[in-house]
């Protein structure tokens, strides 16, 4: 139980680190964009790309499996997710945006999702791949209870990204921008805010962390095309459970997500075990249709 | 009756019963702005109702009840409007993309209880033999392909009519009210969860009609029939053809469906051998770009929403 | 040659086996290219068709049917999921009467069907069904003195029906089963699974999954300290799943496959593989569907014509009994087809062994108990046709 | 006297093929007020759309200052020193009132735009006593506040208002009124739209009466408020008693 | 411009109730709507007598249409109740409301964007036979017929609220001040026993202001109870028989027209000098 509770939490700050990204482009550009899975994808294998290129993967930082180059390999992978979802706005979201139905940038996604997926594969093939192959085993903390240092670190890069990015959402104007954005664009634009530019900056934003999300889930698990594809579901779970736009609520919701999957096991077959998820957000909004905390972007105050 | 025309038989078979759900889809999404994306799971307890009424008596298994086809094609109709009486009074109070999660997870749990509740419905196997209405007043299978084409022609021709009336009356102009604004709705005397309950059984009971129409055809049911991705293609089909517009959803249904064959027979006969294995990648990107480009030059689909919803408005 | 013959196949090049489909699809292409080098079949050239199923049903029988239809392919190799395989059978194949053989799909459902009438012996399969592997996986473990066994197993109908009759052996055995937890394909991370089977510290685990998927249990299982000792599924013979999980991990590791391991025929495969290429030939589905490509191919040639029906009569003609033995390879369809030409029986031996056919169209065979050893895949045994009968046989 | 804001021949509309604005001249002189008034639909709010670059403008040209500034992206409007309040969905209801108006100030140093918020709030003290609640909870009236204080904060020199004064109560706006006189005196030109016309005519200096998309008659409030063609199509009897 | 009114039907209902039999005695009592610590509607008494004109004031913030979201049942009261002709609707939802014969219409109008200005106004009427799908199956004939009659009706509102020339347009892409004319002719074509109208001369020209005026006049004469929300004084004095003044959510005065403008805190929180 110990360690399905452990397990559980630390699961879930991979999701919620993706789901961060998800809930903050789904707040200020308004449509659930099911893209937002394969810039996860993106980022892990950009990050891959670049390990295989620098042929690097030196000695690891104690006591974490990965070392320095991995890191760099993530800032680059950061940047080059960000100019794919730039290409993407400019190529297919831009057009899209404006129409009356806003859900049209929904199923823009859809095809957009369909696209990138399709390109990963054939530029790295459909067999799993491993930033390492050697295998971090995990530290016995307590009597029934393991911990892998990755994990750690996931949970506390998570908590810095979340307050990080809270902070800059309440306290700059960039950070403002992006919530006025959210509500009314043209009003927005009437008060002398660039929204290009403003939108241009949610997407960096929303893609580097959904790359850094993309690199730790390889990192702990594997990397494979449809990785993204399949954390899709959990990361929209987290979104809507913690309200879209909050980005407390997304690791809220993540972490109740990674909770569930892993206590579930001990209770009901496994087989069940992806619908956990789903019946709690059921629940949760059959309770509070908004999510846990009401969703605007940068959530918190009142 | 063989090559081509035979091929054809068989593909708007499978065409014309996806535009059974497409149709069903778009009453709730093009007219009344429910976004369902759990559309694989309604299918699937229309196909699994089916396949159990129908199916053989078989020793492991609690369902095989031998009904006739008919009979058991509306008990699966039956048990998927209490499936979605169920889900939408849980539900539908969910604005867009929370419903489309909320309805997706439904989905996804729905295909979980066919992978999993073994003594059902087979479990990862599924229902096997199956019997097929009719089967045995037929010589040739091609001929009888012919009859079934008939059937689903007709069910799909019936439902494109009942809905297109229905649609165009001014039931059509309480869904789209509902769809617009429900609190100027609701100011006026009208009930939009009610309205949206309705909406949502009756377009999950046409495709509960589609899963039995295919069980009737392929004779078989397992859980990798209903997997998401269905979803995806249904909701392809219904954005190509133009939400809001029944004869868009057919036109949607076929068209997307035939590129969707047509482009595996063209890249397997002018991709080089070598690159073969390519070929699936490159079709599911064809249609990804299928999607984007409607959407962004054809915006409202190849035929778009109508107009004018009541005809007696004109 | 100015005359063609197209042989068509539908396998998962994308979607859920997307990791193994095209390598399967590359056997296959294999034996054919193997056998037009040899002369083609009744001096024509075969034209191999793959499409992709995506892992859909409704992919794969629409691809299926375009293959019947307007390919006109009077043999159809695949599909690799039984879910696939099964709706392609009954709305295309057997109605149309052509010979659809399967390296892939184990479900024992399409033995009810056969025993029915419903595939109108249009149906064969190259790779055993799980009873016997059941047996002599448990059988293994009952003497490697395992007490206490988790399993998990992909949730398919492959693993469902492998899991379930390897614990109904093991339990014959006196083994305790711990556990037996099912896991769905492609999901972020099974540590939730592994945590649940690890509860009752059991001795080892038996896994039966595919190599990616199965990576990720096997690395979640031993990073949280699970035993070593591992008893591997027959789909888990792949290079891909060793190195991922790190060969130092495995060394207690055993499983099972339905390949003889030495052997002149197999070594003829192995041989050839590695040729064009360029590495060695582990992986799911590869020696199967290479078998599979070529039956069908020496059935064509034995019965003179390119129709379902006569690969069907023909294809027990070249398999099993008595005639001279024939390998994989270009030499050995060479060799089919002069003894052909001549009238002479011919018995196809293949890169799985020696293949016979029962009146199910599923395919009895010796075995290899696979492992690992100095970091690479290696034999640790074999198991000929008595043995695995005589296992069977104790656990009547 | 040169005109402040030059609008020649203008033509605009929602979609390319269907003008709504057909050729349309007005000018506002610096530090002159003028009101747009005419029957509902007759296309004011759509050309103040199209001066503040919401709507593309087809044919014609606007001049602010000299400067040709027909078509500039709308963000831009605000450093040509040009400011503008929508008739409807004025406010972003999901930020706070403080929020709201550090956007609009968002071209002004930190330093600056707190200043002038405050200046705002002395204004409008509604406002401060709600300066950490949404602005989604603020009633009708409490919006437009609102929304004029965002407008004032960047200092511009011509204001473009679509109806200001409605759903305001008689006190507020007359407050309003009188704000925006005190602005005109401080050298702010104001272009507003009304259908509170008997108060605009008092206060404007001219007017321009609009109908289907043209320009009617224009000319000095006062003489038109007197105009008996003007009073019985577009002022009304004014509520006649029963 | 239509002075006429539309012509009563009976297959649909008579667009309006014969005189008499109409009612319509609208009756507040102790009312209270909190929204978290803000008491917005702190205890409203008044009664809106049936036949009557009756106007609600106050200033910006003052909680007018909180209580009218509150008896339109948009809100859940928090305290008090409201009754209609003695019935309780205090408690039930807004289209229950409704049915009891009380419309309201929207300060910010909310038309159906996606629908034309007449499907709009041929909504409203209640019970439609062809709201039902299997009615256009089985009586296409009685479906017609009734959209026939609702047509004519919607036409002629719509007419009498100058909108006929964008009659076809979608509602979503008319100007303001014409949404809110959407909102009027919706409210008169559901031919209620109440009519709640909040600041319905906000953003209308003036001059189609005055025939507005006369048509409410008109409509009150056979019966129809009114309880209007407006700022504007004119339109005010000119229409109302009764007057209630709220501020911060309470009622400050009440009376006729001339007895509440002349009460001096009417004019401090209200009407500054702008007394008309
Ligand atoms: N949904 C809400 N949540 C919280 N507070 C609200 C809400 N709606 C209104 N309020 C508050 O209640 C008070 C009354 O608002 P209301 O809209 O009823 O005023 P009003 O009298 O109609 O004013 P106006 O004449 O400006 O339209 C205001 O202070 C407003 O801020
Ligand atoms: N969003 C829109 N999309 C398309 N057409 C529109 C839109 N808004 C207005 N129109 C058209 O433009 C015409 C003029 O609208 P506009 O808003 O400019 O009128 P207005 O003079 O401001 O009227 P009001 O006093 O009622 O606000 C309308 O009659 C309508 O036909
Ligand atoms: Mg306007
Ligand atoms: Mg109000």
């Amino acid at each position: 139980m110990l360690q399905a509770i452990a397990d559980g939490i630390l699961s879930g700050s991979i999701i919620a680190l993706g789901a961060i990204g998800l809930t903050l482009t789904m707040g200020i550009l308004r449509f659930a964009n099911f893209a937002h899975a394969e810039l996860v994808t993106w980022g892990a294998y950009m990050a891959l790309g670049v390990l295989s290129l620098t042929g690097a993967f030196m000695g690891p930082l104690a006591p974490f499996s990965f070392g320095v180059p991995l890191l760099m390999a993530t800032l680059v992978a950061m940047v080059a997710t960000a100019l794919l979802a730039l290409a993407i706005d400019w190529l297919v979201y831009h057009p899209l945006r404006g129409r009356a139905n806003h859900l049209t940038l929904v199923f823009g996604s859809f095809g957009v999702s369909l696209l990138v997926r399709m390109v990963i594969l054939l530029l790295f093939g459909g067999a799993a791949q491993y930033y390492s192959n050697t295998l971090q085993i995990a530290m016995k903390v307590a009597p029934g209870l393991r911990i892998m240092p990755d994990q750690i670190f996931t949970l506390g890069l998570t908590a810095v990204i979340v307050v990080a990015l809270h902070l800059f959402l309440q306290k700059t104007r960039l950070g403002l921008s992006m919530r006025a954005l959210a509500e009314n664009p043209e009003l927005a634009r009437v008060n002398g805010i660039d929204t290009r530019h403003v939108v241009r900056w949610t997407w960096i934003i929303g893609a580097s962390l959904a790359s850094i999300a993309g690199v730790l889930y390889g990192l702990t698990v594997q990397l494979r095309p449809e990785i993204g594809f399949h954390l899709l579901l959990p990361l929209f779970a987290a979104a809507i459970l913690g309200g879209v736009g909050n980005v407390f609520g997304a690791v809220i919701g993540g972490l109740i997500v990674g909770l569930a999957e892993s206590i579930s096991v001990l209770f009901i077959p496994a087989g069940y075990k992806l619908a956990v998820p789903f019946m709690i957000l059921l629940l949760v909004l059959y309770i509070r249709p908004t999510g846990i905390f009401a969703g605007t972007v940068g959530g918190g105050k009142s | 009756m063989t090559g081509f025309a035979a091929y054809l038989v068989f593909f708007l078979i499978v065409a014309l019963t996806y535009s059974i759900v497409v149709m069903g889809l778009n009453i709730q999404w093009g007219y009344t702005g429910l976004f369902n994306a759990g559309v694989v799971g309604f299918f699937a307890i229309g196909a699994y109702g089916t396949a159990i009424l129908v199916g053989p008596d078989r020793a492991h298994l609690i369902g095989g009840f031998g009904l006739p086809f008919p009979i058991a094609v509306l008990g699966g109709m039956a048990l998927c409007a209490l499936a979605a009486l169920i889900v939408g009074l849980a539900t539908l109070r969910l604005r867009e993309e929370y419903l489309a999660i909320a309805t997706f997870g439904i989905a996804i749990s729905i295909q979980l209880v066919a992978l999993n509740f073994e003594s059902l419905t087979g479990g990862a196997q599924g229902l096997v033999g199956l019997p097929r209405p009719l089967f045995g007043l037929f010589d040739s299978p091609a001929s009888y392909n012919l009859f079934y084409l008939g059937v689903v022609a007709v069910m799909a021709g019936l439902v494109y009519w009942a809905l297109e009336t229905a649609v165009r009356s001014p039931w059509g102009r309480l869904l789209k009210a509902v769809r617009e604004d429900e609190t100027a709705a609701r100011s006026l005397g009208r009930n939009p969860a009610r309205v949206r309950l309705e909406v949502f059984v009756l377009g999950c009971v046409l495709m509960g009609l589609a899963g039995g129409l295919y069980v009737g055809f392929i004779g078989y049911v397992s859980p990798l029939d209903f997997l998401p991705i269905l979803t995806f293609q249904i909701w392809a089909m219904l954005i190509v053809g133009g939400s809001g517009n029944n004869r868009g959803a057919i036109v949607g249904a076929v068209g997307v469906w035939a590129l969707w064959a047509m482009s595996g027979l063209a890249i397997s006969r002018l991709l080089p051998v070598a690159y073969q294995s390519q070929g699936g990648a490159i079709q599911v990107i064809l249609i990804g770009l299928l999607i984007v480009l409607t959407l962004i030059f054809r915006p409202r689909g190849l035929i778009g929403e109508a107009e004018s919803v009541s005809k007696h408005a004109d | 040659q100015d005359c063609k013959i197209a042989v068509g196949s539908v396998l998962s090049i994308t979607g859920s086996m997307a990791a193994i489909g095209s390598a399967i699809g590359d056997a296959g292409k294999l034996a054919i290219d193997h056998f037009n080098e040899a002369g083609g079949v009744n001096g024509c050239e075969v034209n191999y068709i793959l499409r992709d199923d995506q892992g859909s049903p409704n992919v794969g029988v629409d691809a299926a049917k375009t293959l019947v239809e307007i390919e006109k392919v009077p043999v159809l190799l695949g599909a690799i999921q039984s879910g696939v395989s099964l709706p392609i059978l009954t709305s295309v194949t057997v109605p149309a009467k052509v010979t659809q053989i399967s390296c892939c799909s184990s479900a024992p459902s399409f033995t009810e069907l056969a025993k029915e009438g419903g595939t109108e012996g249009y149906w064969f399969r190259t790779l055993p069904t799980d009873r016997p592997q059941a047996a002599v996986l448990a059988t293994i473990a009952a003497d490697k003195g395992y007490k206490k066994i988790a399993v998990i197993h992909v949730n398919s109908d492959y693993g469902v029906s492998l899991a379930s009759r390897f614990r109904d052996d093991a339990e014959k055995l006196g083994i305790e089963i711990t556990g037996v937890t099912p896991y769905n394909q492609e999901q972020a991370s099974y540590r939730a699974e592994v945590n649940a089977a690890l509860q009752a510290e059991p001795d080892a685990l038996f896994l039966v999954a595919f190599p990616a998927d199965g990576a990720t249990v096997a690395r979640e299982w031993i990073s949280f300290g699970g035993s070593q000792n591992l008893i591997l599924s027959n789909a888990l013979r792949a290079d891909e799943f060793v190195e991922s999980v790190g060969a130092q991990y495995l060394e207690n590791a055993y499983g099972i496959d339905n390949a003889q391991v030495e052997g002149d025929s197999v070594e003829a495969f192995d041989a050839s593989w590695k040729e064009a290429k360029g590495s060695d030939p582990n992986g799911p589905g590869l020696h199967v569907m290479y078998d599979a490509a070529a039956v069908a191919l020496l059935a064509m040639e034995q019965a003179g014509e390119a129709n379902g029906t006569a690969i069907r009569d023909n294809i027990r003609k070249v398999t099993g009994g008595e005639g001279e033995a024939i390998y994989p390879g270009v030499e050995g369809f060479k060799k089919a087809k002069a003894l052909i030409a001549e009238g002479k029986p011919i018995r196809y031996v293949g890169a799985t062994g020696p293949i016979t056919f029962d009146e199910n169209g599923d395919v009895t065979g010796p075995y290899l108990i696979y492992g690992v050893k100095d970091g690479e895949l290696a034999t640790l045994d074999r198991w000929d046709k008595a043995r695995v009968e005589a296992a069977l046989e104790k656990l009547q | 006297m040169s005109a402040l804001l030059d609008v020649r021949d203008v033509v605009a509309g929602y979609k390319p093929d269907l003008p709504i604005i057909h050729g349309l001249s007005l000018t506002v002189a610096p530090q002159e007020m003028v009101t747009i008034i005419g029957p509902n639909g007759a296309g004011k709010s759509t050309l103040i759309k199209a001066l503040a670059g919401v709507l593309t403008v087809s044919s014609g040209t606007v001049r602010l200052d000299g400067r040709d500034i027909t078509n500039l992206p709308t963000h831009r409007m605000a450093e040509a020193s040009m400011a503008y309040v929508p008739q409807v969905a004025n406010v972003f209801t999901t930020l706070t009132i403080n929020e709201n108006l550090l956007v609009g100030a968002s071209a002004l140093s930190k330093a600056e735009a707190k200043t002038r918020i405050e200046r705002g709030y002395e204004a409008f003290p509604d406002l401060k006593r709600y300066r950490d609640k949404k602005a989604g909870v603020l009633s009708g009236g409490q919006r437009q506040m609102l929304a004029v204080a965002r407008a004032l904060l960047t200092g511009p020199r011509l204001l473009m208002l679509d109806e200001p004064s409605a759903g305001l109560s008689p006190l507020m706006v007359s407050e309003v009124f009188e704000r925006l006189k005190a602005l005109v005196e401080d050298g702010v030109a104001i272009l507003m739209v009304e259908q509170n016309a008997k108060a605009a005519l008092a206060i404007s200096h001219r007017t321009y009466v609009f109908a289907e998309g043209r320009n009617r008659i224009d000319g000095p409030s006062a003489a038109l408020a007197e105009d008996p063609e003007v009073t019985s199509i577009y002022l009304g009897a004014g509520g006649r008693k029963r | 411009m239509s002075e006429s009114l539309p012509p009563g039907d009976s297959a649909t209902g008579p667009s309006i109730r014969s005189e008499g039999a109409r009612r319509g005695r609208l009756e507040a009592a102790g009312v209270v709507k909190t929204f978290g610590a803000n008491r917005a509607v702190d205890g409203v008494s008044f009664t809106a007598e049936a036949g009557r004109i009756t106007g609600l004031i106050g200033p910006n913030g003052a909680g007018k249409t909180t209580l009218f979201n509150a008896i339109a049942g948009e809100y859940a009261l928090d305290g008090g109740s409201v009754q209609l002709d003695g019935t309780e609707i205090g408690s039930l939802p807004p289209y229950r409301v409704f049915s009891h014969g009380l419309a309201r219409t929207f300060q910010i109008p909310r038309p159906f964007a996606g629908m034309t200005v007449l499907e709009n106004v041929m909504f409203v009427p209640e019970r439609q036979a062809g709201e039902r799908f299997w009615n256009s199956w089985i009586r296409p004939g009685t479906v017609a017929r009734e959209e026939r009659q609702n047509r004519e009706r919607a036409r002629e509102i719509i007419e009498f609220c100058g909108l006929s020339p964008v009659e076809r347009q979608l509602a979503g892409s008319i100007s303001g001040g014409q949404q809110k004319l959407v909102e009027l002719a919706r409210a008169l074509m559901a031919d209620p026993k109440v009519l709640l109208l909040d600041e319905p001369g906000a953003g209308v020209n003036p001059a189609l202001l005055d025939t507005i005026v006369d048509r409410i006049v008109e409509l009150n004469k056979r019966g129809l109870t009114f309880l209007i929300i407006e700022h504007n004084m004119d339109f005010i004095m000119s229409l109302c028989d009764h007057i209630v003044v709220m501020a911060t959510g309470r009622v400050i005065a009440e009376g006729t027209p001339k007895e509440v403008i002349a009460q001096p805190q009417v004019i401090e929180a209200y009407l500054g000098g702008a007394v008309a």
